[in-house]
């Protein structure tokens, strides 16, 4: 119960110094825009191309949106030292990290749920034919981004090569997690009844995601305390 | 079976041992790095003192 | 003792490669399908079971690196990483080889394959990680942490390639098909005695590696202390 | 109140094969004020982070009021300044203290006396970036008291501090001592930790060379104990 009050209240402060600066907000939002039009100039989809990779291209686009967005989760400890006041107060290392991967989600969220709309009119796409379904493939998604993302952005957050460090480690640990995702949104893309292996891969995602949330909340101590 | 069956397998066989050996290779070189800087450093300490 | 134990490994695995490297070219039988290219098996599969055994060996370190704290650990830890990696690779690139003769393509967006890579990835990141960290305590916990992580990430990918289509051959090995004999058992034998003599070279790499770590350790404590006397 | 404040038992910390400490060994009972010295390197730091729950001993063990460092009611009762201010930037005094008010359960009637005891009350709103350095220290100052810590660990607090931030911390320390926290210091301004310690302890290399009272000597010849206790070089 304290750890959910302490992350909560980490959760907030990240939000609100978020929404503060804009600094990664802004970037990571016209980035993925950008990414988005790129696609469409290179490739010039067709709808059968798009029933294809449509959710190939959503993710790729939220993955290199996730590795800017948690790469500033501890980051925005650096200046001033916040980061030994937080390990100093009685907030566990398990709520630091829930706190911080709770941010992260709410931002990688709110910014995909922009992305979307771009991408129907950009690719000529009703994705919202199963908004439900959608929704929560893309939260069981942003998830594990935000969890995996978080967690080893607190073992690089010192290193001098972070930005570069921090994509390299995150997208091969993701990989049983986006390959699942992609899979479900580019069935829910193409709004044909349900194919009997979309619960394979449902299961495989948040399998993911429990094995990934329990090993990070449990280890989250070990590598705040140094 | 054609010319080419045979050629790859040497060519996979090579590669098995080369890479094995290139390693070795790197660790020895690593060796030969470590035992340098310890050799420096110790000289540096003894001066020191 | 270290040294003598390297060399005796050295005594033992050096006469059994090259008797299993002549064996393989001159003595197996031709395998009715494929032709010779087959014998590439003999490192692909030995290489793989290496290199598998070589992960196992990090996580089990990396975890005993968390429950006590020994840079022991780390160093087994590192040490078998960077030798599956080296295995990992023959497995890869001569699977390719093999590719490039069977599929006709070098490399087939195979699941099987394409985990083998991500694997290689995985692991790769954690040496990268290690060579990023200046501070030997910092670097042991944090790549330990990682390599906890990675393996868990390798597990489920591999559990994710069973649901997908497979074009690579299934298990031939008696002891992974129950019994049922896929394959002649001298070419199995063949396999066996390969894999042997491929974990006494990584058994030799590993200790290698593992005296190059304690050396590294060495020049670490004297450099702070060099720093400590200005 | 029985056992002892702070208890270090034979604190042994490595940085790879390198002591940074060594068998470091303790005792604070409650009230005592104690000044840290030593050079740069000798470990003072890391000391005073093993103190503070944010770096874990490789050997021996800390105790705080008899509990673990790492336990949450225990840190509920420590108070942390360390070299940097430890504030956000971007957020206002007032919310910065409330994120971490909200870590130790501080009220917001408490938040804003401290405010005004440290007379940011008038800027409480804007943000920390505007604030001048004198007034960024005295927020971070009312950070590290605003809930009553019972002990204070202050990493070279006089080292980045101005005058009237350094009044303002000593009041508060001597409020905090009269009150029977107590107090752990590192510091290269003898003169300034001497009037306050109650005990004087001396770091070389990682070794605790010197734990004792504080002396009339001690104040002062700052070098007094350098002299005496420290090693050659």
């Amino acid at each position: 119960m304290t750890t959910l009050r302490h992350a909560a209240a980490i959760a907030v402060k990240d939000l609100r110094s978020e929404f503060r600066t804009k600094e990664s907000i802004n970037s990571t939002l016209s980035f993925s825009v950008v990414i988005l039009l790129l696609f469409a100039f290179a490739f010039d989809p067709t709808p059968d191309m798009i029933a294809e990779f449509g959710g190939g291209l959503l993710w790729i686009v939220f993955v290199f949106a996730g590795a800017l967005i948690v790469n500033r989760a501890f980051a925005r400890e650096l200046p001033n030292d916040c980061i030994d006041v937080l390990v100093s107060s009685p907030a566990s290392g398990a709520s630091l990290f829930l706190g911080k991967a709770v941010a992260a989600f709410v931002l990688l969220f709110g910014i995909e749920c922009i992305c979307l709309p771009v991408f129907g009119i950009l690719y000529n796409v009703t994705w919202w034919r199963s908004l439900s379904g959608m929704m929560g493939v893309l939260a069981l998604g942003t998830w594990a981004m935000a969890c995996v993302g978080v967690f080893i952005s607190a073992l690089t957050v010192n290193l001098r090569l972070r930005e570069v460090m921090l994509p390299m480690l995150v997208y091969p640990v993701l990989i049983p997690a986006i390959l699942p995702a992609m899979m479900l949104t580019n069935t829910l893309l193409t709004g044909q009844p349900l194919p009997s292996d979309f619960g394979v891969w449902l299961r495989l995602l948040v399998g993911f995601n429990i094995m990934f949330t329990t090993l990070s909340v449990y280890l989250a101590e070990t590598i705040l305390v140094r | 079976m054609d010319e080419r069956n045979i050629t790859y397998m040497f060519y996979g066989l090579a590669v098995a041992w080369g890479l094995l050996a290139v390693y070795a290779v790197l660790l020895g070189l690593r060796e030969r790095d470590l035992t340098k800087q310890l050799d420096t450093l110790k000289r540096m300490v003894e001066e020191k003192k | 003792m270290r040294t003598k134990v390297i060399l005796a490994l050295g005594a033992v695995a050096l006469p059994l490669l090259l008797r299993n490297l002549y064996a393989i070219m001159f003595l197996v039988p031709d395998e009715m399908e494929q032709g010779p290219i087959y014998r590439i098996f003999y490192y692909h599969l030995p290489a793989f079971f290496t290199a598998a055994l070589c992960y196992l060996t990090a996580l089990v370190s990396s975890i005993l690196y968390l429950l006590k704290k020994d840079q022991k650990y780390d160093a087994i830890a590192v040490s078998a990483t960077e030798t599956g990696l080296a295995f990992a690779a023959v497995n890869l690139i001569t699977g390719m080889i093999w590719g490039r003769i069977s599929w006709g393509i070098w490399w087939a967006w195979d699941p099987r394959l394409t985990w083998a890579l991500i694997c290689w990835l995985v692991y790769f990141g954690y040496l990268m990680l290690r060579s990023a960290i200046d501070d030997p305590t910092e670097r042991a916990k944090n790549s330990a942490v990682l390599s906890v992580f990675a393996s868990a990430s390798v597990a489920i990918t591999w559990k994710a390639i069973e649901w997908w289509r497979t074009q690579h051959p299934g298990p031939v090995l008696s002891i992974r098909t129950g019994g049922v004999q896929k394959i002649d058992p001298i070419m199995e034998n063949m396999i066996y005695v390969n894999t042997v003599a491929l974990l006494f070279l990584a058994a030799i790499f590993i200790l290698v590696r593992l005296r190059q770590e304690e050396v590294q350790r060495e020049i670490d404590a004297l450099r702070r202390y060099a720093h400590a006397m200005n | 109140m029985s056992g002892p404040a702070v208890a270090a038992a034979g604190v042994w910390k490595y940085f790879g094969d390198y002591p940074a400490l060594r068998d470091v060994r303790f005792e604070l009972r409650e009230g005592e004020c104690l000044a840290l010295l030593g050079r740069n390197g000798a470990g003072k730091t890391t000391l005073l982070r093993i103190l503070g729950g944010l770096s874990g001993a490789s050997k021996g063990a800390v105790e705080i009021n008899g509990g673990d460092v790492r336990a949450s009611q225990t840190r509920a009762r420590i108070g942390w300044l360390g070299h940097s201010i430890g504030l956000y930037d971007e957020l206002s005094a007032r919310e910065n203290l409330r994120t971490f008010g909200a870590l130790y359960g501080v009220t917001a009637g408490m938040i804003s006396e401290w405010l005004a005891k440290v007379n940011l009350a008038h800027v409480a709103d804007s943000p920390v970036r505007e604030y001048s350095r004198g007034m960024r220290q005295r927020l971070a100052v009312a950070r590290a008291f605003l809930h009553g810590p019972r002990l204070l660990l202050l990493d070279e607090p006089f080292t980045s501090l101005d005058d009237k931030a350094i009044a303002l911390l000593q009041g508060l320390l001597a409020a905090a001592r009269a009150d029977g926290a107590t107090i752990i210091l590192s510091t290269h301004q003898i003169r300034e930790a001497m009037e306050l310690a109650s005990k004087v302890a001396l770091l070389d290399r990682g070794k605790l060379v010197h734990f004792g009272e504080r002396t009339e000597e001690m104040v002062g010849d700052p070098t007094y104990l350098y002299r005496t206790y420290g090693s050659a070089a």
